[in-house]
């Protein structure tokens, strides 16, 4: 096996997405649907942080610097914000429609 | 292969299988305490990429925050009383399909990308360069996040209040 | 360089006064609505009273060219340009229209208690397209776009009784939290590829990147995904018609206008900025040449436009065939950035600020008359130019606006982007956009004809207000006035065009 | 009398219909009689008109008026502007559209009384009036474009304004979509225009030309934007295939039929294409020939067996466009232009009568239950007849005029390049003409009267609507036009009033003898150009128009005579038994009156045509010493109804495939909103991996 470098995070984060999508094209429950927003943000994370670490630019030699870093951070931020609202609507849901299957809910169509 | 790899494996493996098993268990109770492991696995990556704060960061906001109000939603949307706390799935052919082709051309392109990469340098703790940043480069997008939060409690309260 | 940062923070501050006028706003609406807790009558004036402010200070700002929120002399995160002023005036008159659909709106209306939240999100919405149009920089524009998102998601189920709502809300929220999932990892593998988050320093990064040609086309096509989702353009447009047809018809409307303009001026800004390498004397961009940008372009227009006009020709209900009008729209409107030149952006401005009338016009006029018919599906609306004869009349002259007949605004619009396309020497595009435009006549006659060709016994009265007039005529004003007199909205595009940096 | 008191008294009477539309909308549910005042405006209206058209022909008769204002730049150097353009032809039109329009006011006023939508009927007439002077007005392409789309959405409004017919809604709705056919032609050929010239001003697009800038730099393309533009044409003057909407158009009220159909809107193609003379090449000239020769001949066979009154003066009004688009195609300019203006009042004379007919008998329309009218309506009866004399082309009306030049124009055009095709239907379309109006005038108003009950009630017209019918009637004779009652040639119309214009197309697409050659070669000829110093038509066209000048109308006058007895023997003196003739192809006759047995005909339409055509030829043959009158009524009368049911069933049936076409694609699209939006994100992914591979 070859060292472990930038292209081994990358895959982790690869499957992490494909995961992400899976369950939310595939899962009825709304919340696995969230659960699976969230492993997208977190593959989009490893990503910033793995450039971050092993990025170089090449033209001045500098290095990406902490700014992966910091945008994970704000990923992470929002992602909180964002599980707020959506737990929120998918109790809204639950309340007005009894259900959480999203494949239920599908009065409007063409 | 030193330490260093060894334990990535370790992290590595830990976070894909339990977040295989997220998407792939029909329990939703299970699904979210494997989502705890994949947190986990992805919070030692961040360690080992040398992101000490921001892998705190991830074990407090994802595991203490956003996994719990995840967990309240399962519960208070299914009845406790009901063992059959399990869900079905739809679009399996072509979710795999799709998912399958994605990932394939997703790995071919990134594998075979020459990124200007160095090899890592060695961690340093990054708490107070990070904080340096934030309050100076990244002001602005500071306080856009402080509004952010605001409108999200805003509108988790809108919804979730109760109707006069 | 640390040195700079915080006199530089300082004078910045100068540049961000309307955002800071907005959330101030914000925070008075809450404030107002925890005091006046039963009468909550004063909060939309408030919210006007904020939007007027908030214009009065981006009025001092015309003329300006700056950037703000420096980190080096080079990069920023805003770019106060002609281009981001024009939208931003554009949103602000939405919005004041919107605050008003909101005064009369029912649906609004039967969740009195909440007004305070309501308002609140709506500045929420605008400051996120505030900041999304003048964006700089990858992870500003993420995060603005997610403000905005977050805000529609919960004004989309505002109403949170009504089934329909919570449907579209619901919808929203997972197509748009999978969207810009999809969005960010597209941004972090640029990031990956380039080094970078801010446009203009992506744009000197880039070179060359022989074998990562692969690389690069996902994340732009990731990142285009994101943005197409704001705008809807075929193929991320399918959340469209349902959550149009589902929400609040006053945050349809505002969906439909502003929120697709702040997209636009994403895209557009994005396109320019981080892949220009050069502007030539007529003012076609040259763009880095990974991808074949126009043909990318040009087909998502095309299959936009006549996926819009056909799926529309089918819809009994009257918001769910605006949707689809409106993705048609949105795939004119692509055909302008398509053209890669300045006069294809002209066109686009010139486009939406007409599309902003008309649009907004047909919505006020489906909300009045769904707020006394209880109805939006085009059978009900039979007889309707007899019985209601001023709302029929004004939707028809909408109508005939957003076909793009003359005399109306409609027609200057699609002048000039025809204009631009024949400039460009794309006269193949620019005859399928015109039998596009025929196709599209089938279906706002159809409600035409419902309208005045079909009479029936029963007789709708409705008393409409002093607002109602005012704000008819305040809509119907423009779509007549600008189809004949346009040269000041045309100067006003045209000293607009300018985006800083490349 | 300066040239800017001209200019102001054209805005007013652009904008003077305008200010009476809006005041009479608004004001028409509070005040009862506000139709007055647009009654009022439409005097001032015609009053102008003629000070005009006085000012400019006694002062200005050798100028152009052109005054322009700047609209806006679109870029530094292109201008777009607005400005207006009076020249003779300008105030002539407006002439005949101000009185026309204004005496279709006065009728109206007796003939839609009782109407419940009284008031507004009259705010339309005034949008119309205004719309229609926008476009004789202009001076630019574009404008013309503007107000040619409001003249359509106004005739929409006043063809459908008893909407609640069905069958009137659906006409309002054709004439709107089959005019937009023909729009979108126009609409290219103004882009391609401006894509050239960078303007839309008439003048300058013509000097360009001149200068030998062509579009493309191709002859072809010049060709093809003169057919371009001329498709607006095609479809506001019901020029063949699209002529469709304008019989169903008769289902408006009978005074806008006078106005729009007859005089006004129909004629604004006709005025399209004078104006757009000067660029058409050869081929593009022998497009608008044939299209004309088809538009003056099938419609001419329809009529012959129409019943409703209305329905044959619409086809008789198609019939005689296409005369004035064939007249251009050949090149006889400024005989279409008369034939425009004297069929403008013959024909609207015709409608208006016709109103009064029809208003007279309650509403009744089909002339099977009219009949010895003349005894009680004889005024309506004396205009009627005059008029139709007019168009039937007999001498010492204007009809007569006009027409024998048209037909003298196409001789002269066959002796020259050969093409006598267009002089032979001609000829054939005039004999068809004299019999299809007589038919009419017999069966309405000699005999004896045929349904009693409606004619013990019949009474003559009030004066407001006999006033204009007398006034139409008398332009109908020679003396306002010319001194001599057999020829126009010497007459002011057409030597002082108009002229012909210069010719821009480059010389190598024109007809041989329109070839400019340079200095004068008559006398008469080279008065009119000799500001210009060459002229356009050379000797050799005026020549063959003298030669052809007797012959032709010695032929014309014989076939309208023949025309017209044939109608007596037929249905005055009932030589001939129309019931035994009409019997012996009764399917075919019944083919045409019922289109409700069509539907089981369809698809052996084609076959059962071809076949019946063959017998008919076949008897035609066998019978012809019998009486050439009565094979000649059975074949026309074949034709007819072969062509009725072409165009019913091919030109709309394509029409109608094409919107469930566009349907069906619209139903497939709907396949894909399921409704689920986890499908929309599989496709979504889907879309993204396809993008991928794409690119």
């Amino acid at each position: 096996m070859m060292e472990v470098g930038l292209n081994h995070f990358l895959v982790v984060s690869t499957l992490l997405f494909s995961m992400g999508i899976y369950a939310i094209v595939t899962r009825k429950n709304a919340i696995m649907v969230l659960m699976g927003v969230e492993l997208i943000l977190n593959s989009a994370n490893i990503n910033f942080i793995a450039f971050s670490q092993f990025g170089n630019r090449g033209i001045d030699g500098n290095l990406f610097g902490l700014h992966g870093h910091l945008i994970a951070l704000f990923v992470i931020v929002l992602a909180a914000a964002e599980a707020a609202i959506a737990l929120a609507i998918v109790l809204n849901i639950y309340k007005t429609l009894s259900t959480v299957n999203i494949d239920e809910i599908d009065n409007l169509k063409d | 292969m030193n330490v260093y790899d060894i334990v990535f494996y370790l992290f590595a493996a830990l976070t894909v299988i339990s977040a295989f098993f997220v998407v792939t268990n029909r329990n939703i109770v299970y699904s979210a305490f494997f989502l705890l492991f994949t947190f986990f696995g992805v919070a030692g990556i961040y360690v080992l990429l040398g992101a000490d704060f921001v892998a705190i960061v991830q074990l407090i906001v994802y595991v203490g925050g956003i996994l719990i109000l995840l967990l309240f939603g399962v519960m208070l949307t299914n009845k406790i009383t009901n063992v059959e706390i399990k869900t079905g799935t739809i679009n399996i052919y072509p979710a795999v399909i799709g998912v399958g082709l994605l990932t394939g051309s997703l790995l071919a392109a990134l594998i075979n990308t020459s990124w200007r990469s160095v090899p890592a340098s060695a961690p340093q703790a990054t708490t107070a360069a990070l904080g340096t940043i934030l309050l100076q480069e990244y002001a602005l997008v500071f306080e856009l996040l402080g509004i952010i939060l605001l409108i999200a409690l805003i509108g988790a309260a809108s919804i979730a209040r109760r109707e006069a | 360089m640390n040195k700079l940062i915080v006199p530089n923070l300082l004078n910045s501050l100068n540049s961000v006064l309307p955002e800071i006028a907005l959330s101030l706003t914000l925070v008075a609406i809450v404030v107002f609505d925890l005091i006046f807790n039963k009468n909550k009558i004063i909060l939309p004036y408030i919210s006007i009273a904020g939007l007027v402010i908030t214009f009065i200070l981006l009025v001092s700002q015309f003329g300006i060219s700056t950037t703000a929120f420096s980190v080096s002399e080079t990069l920023s995160f805003l770019s106060l340009d002609g281009f981001s002023l024009f939208f931003k005036v554009l949103i602000l008159i939405t919005t004041t229209f919107i605050v008003l659909f909101s005064i009369s709106s029912s649906e609004v209306h039967s969740c009195s208690d909440r007004h305070g939240e309501y308002y609140a999100l709506i500045f929420g919405m605008v400051i996120g397209m505030f900041f999304m149009v003048s964006a700089n920089d990858l992870i500003l524009i993420y995060l603005s776009l997610e403000l905005l998102s977050l805000s529609s998601y919960v004004l989309a189920g505002f109403v949170k009784t009504s089934i329909r709502n919570s449907e579209a809300q619901l919808k929203y929220l997972i197509y748009g939290s999978a969207s810009s999932g999809i969005m960010l990892f597209g941004m972090s593998v640029l990031y990956g590829i380039t080094g970078s988050t801010n446009l203009s320093e992506i744009n000197t990064l880039i070179n060359s990147p022989d074998g990562n040609q692969l690389t690069f086309l996902i994340s732009i096509i990731m990142i285009f995904a994101g943005i197409g989702f704001k705008i809807s353009i075929v193929p991320f447009h399918f959340w469209t018609p349902d959550v149009y047809e589902g929400a609040p018809i006053s945050i349809t409307a505002f969906l439909s206008v502003a929120s697709k303009a702040a997209g636009f001026a994403v895209l557009i800004r994005f396109l320019k900025v981080t892949f220009a390498t050069s502007i030539n004397g007529s003012g076609y961009w040259q763009l880095i040449q990974f991808i074949d940008w126009q043909t990318l372009l040009i087909l998502f227009s095309i299959i936009t436009m006549t996926y819009g006009n056909f799926a529309a020709l089918w819809q009994d209900n009257i918001k769910r065939m605006l949707a689809y009008s409106s993705i048609a729209h949105a795939g004119y409107l692509m055909l302008g950035v398509a053209v890669l030149s300045n006069q294809g952006i002209l066109a686009v401005l010139v486009y939406f600020f007409i599309y902003m009338f008309m649009n907004l016009g047909a919505f006020y006029v489906v909300m009045l008359i769904a707020n006394k018919i209880n109805s939006e599906e085009i059978d009900d609306y039979k007889g309707i130019g007899y019985s209601l004869p001023l709302l029929g009349t004004a939707l028809g002259i909408f109508l005939v606006s957003l076909t793009g007949l003359p005399p109306t605004a409609g027609f200057i619009g699609k002048l000039y982007l025809f204009i631009a396309l024949v400039d460009a020497n794309m006269i193949t595009v620019a005859i399928i956009a015109l039998l596009n435009t025929v196709v599209s006549l089938y279906y706002y006659i159809r409600v035409l004809r419902a309208m005045f060709l079909v009479k029936t016994d029963i007789k709708t009265e409705l008393k409409l207000s002093v607002l109602n007039y005012v704000v008819l005529f305040l809509l119907i004003a423009p779509v007549l006035i600008l189809g004949v007199y346009f040269g000041p909205l045309v100067n006003f595009a045209k000293a607009s065009v300018q985006i800083l940096g490349f | 009398m300066t040239e800017s008191v001209l200019i102001n008294i054209s805005l007013a009477i652009l904008f003077l219909p305008l200010f009476g539309f809006v005041v009479t909308l608004l004001l028409g549910k509070k005040v009862k009689s506000i139709y007055l005042f647009e009654v009022f405006i439409l005097t001032i209206v015609l009053i102008s008109a003629i000070v005009l058209a006085f000012g400019k022909l006694s002062y200005f008769i050798d100028h152009k008026i052109v005054s322009e204002i700047e609209w806006f730049r679109l870029t530094d150097t292109i201008v777009i502007k607005l400005g207006f353009l009076i020249d003779n032809l300008t105030v002539l039109m407006l002439f005949v559209v101000a009185l026309i329009s204004a005496l279709v006011h006065y009728f109206s006023v007796a003939y839609m009384k009782g109407d419940e939508r009284y008031n507004r009927y009259f705010a339309y007439l005034g949008i119309f009036t205004f719309s229609m002077n926008g476009i004789v007005l202009t001076n630019n392409i574009l404008m013309m474009y503007i107000f040619w789309e409001l003249v359509g959405l106004s005739s929409y409004l006043l063809i459908g304004f008893w909407f609640e017919k069905k069958s009137a809604a659906d006409a309002g709705k054709k004439a709107f979509l089959v005019n937009r056919i023909g729009d979108l032609g126009m609409f290219a050929g103004i882009l391609i225009l401006f894509l050239t010239y960078n303007t839309f001003s008439f003048d300058t697009i013509f000097q360009s030309i001149s200068a030998g800038k062509i579009p493309f730099n191709s002859e072809f393309w010049l060709t093809l934007t003169g057919i371009l533009l001329f498709m607006g044409a095609v479809g506001k003057s019901a020029q063949f295939p699209l002529h469709v909407w304008l019989p169903d158009a008769m289902e408006g009220p009978t005074p806008v039929s006078a106005l729009i159909h007859a005089a006004t809107m129909v004629a604004a193609g006709v005025y399209l294409t004078v104006r757009i003379f000067g660029l058409l090449t050869a081929d593009a000239m022998m497009f608008i020939a044939v299209i004309g020769m088809l538009s003056a001949f099938i419609p001419a066979t329809i009529a012959l067996t129409q019943n409703d009154i209305k329905k044959v003066l619409a086809y008789s009004t198609v019939s005689q466009l296409g005369y004035m688009v064939m007249a251009l195609g050949v090149g006889a300019y400024k005989f279409a232009f008369f034939h425009l203006v004297t069929h403008a009042f013959f024909k609207a004379c015709l409608f208006l009568g016709s109103g009064s007919v029809i208003h007279a008998m309650h509403h009744e329309q089909d002339i099977r239950n009219m009949g010895g009218l003349r005894k009680k309506l004889p005024l309506t009866y004396a205009t009627f007849l005059l008029s139709s004399l007019a168009i039937s082309g007999i001498p010492l009306t204007s009809g007569f005029l006009s027409k024998d030049g048209i037909l003298a124009s196409a001789f002269a055009f066959g002796s020259l390049t050969g093409y006598w095709i267009f002089a032979v239907v001609g000829f054939l379309v005039a004999l068809l003409t004299a019999f299809y109006m007589f038919r009419l005038i017999i069966i309405t108003f000699h005999g004896e009267p045929r349904d009693h009950h409606k004619y013990d009630h019949a009474h003559e017209s009030p004066f407001v609507m006999a006033m204009p019918l007398v006034v139409l009637a008398g332009l109908s004779i020679f003396i306002w036009y010319t001194p001599n009652p057999i020829s126009a040639d010497q007459g002011w119309f057409l030597t002082k009033w108009i002229e012909t214009p210069e010719l821009h197309a480059p010389n190598s697409t024109r007809f041989d003898f329109m070839q400019s050659e340079v200095v004068a070669e008559t006398q008469q000829v080279a008065e009119h150009n000799s500001s210009h110093g060459e002229i356009t038509y050379s000797e050799k066209y005026t020549e063959a128009m003298h030669s052809a000048h007797y012959p032709a109308m010695f032929l014309s006058l014989f076939v309208a005579i023949a025309g017209i007895l044939t109608a007596f023997v037929f249905y005055q003196w009932k030589k001939v038994n129309v019931e035994k003739l009409t019997a012996s192809i009764k399917p075919l006759y019944n083919f045409s009156l019922n289109k409700w047995y069509i539907d089981e005909f369809y698809h052996k339409t084609f076959v059962a045509g071809l076949l019946g055509l063959s017998k008919i030829i076949y008897w035609f043959d066998a019978t012809i010493v019998d009486g050439i009158v009565n094979g000649s009524a059975t074949v026309t009368r074949a034709i007819s109804t072969f062509t009725g049911a072409f165009d019913k069933y091919v030109v709309d049936g394509l029409v109608n495939f094409m919107a469930y076409l566009s349907g069906f694609i619209g139903l497939i699209f709907r396949r894909i909103q399921t409704g689920k939006v986890q499908t929309y994100i599989v496709l979504v992914i889907f879309s993204i991996i396809i993008l991928f591979f794409f690119f």
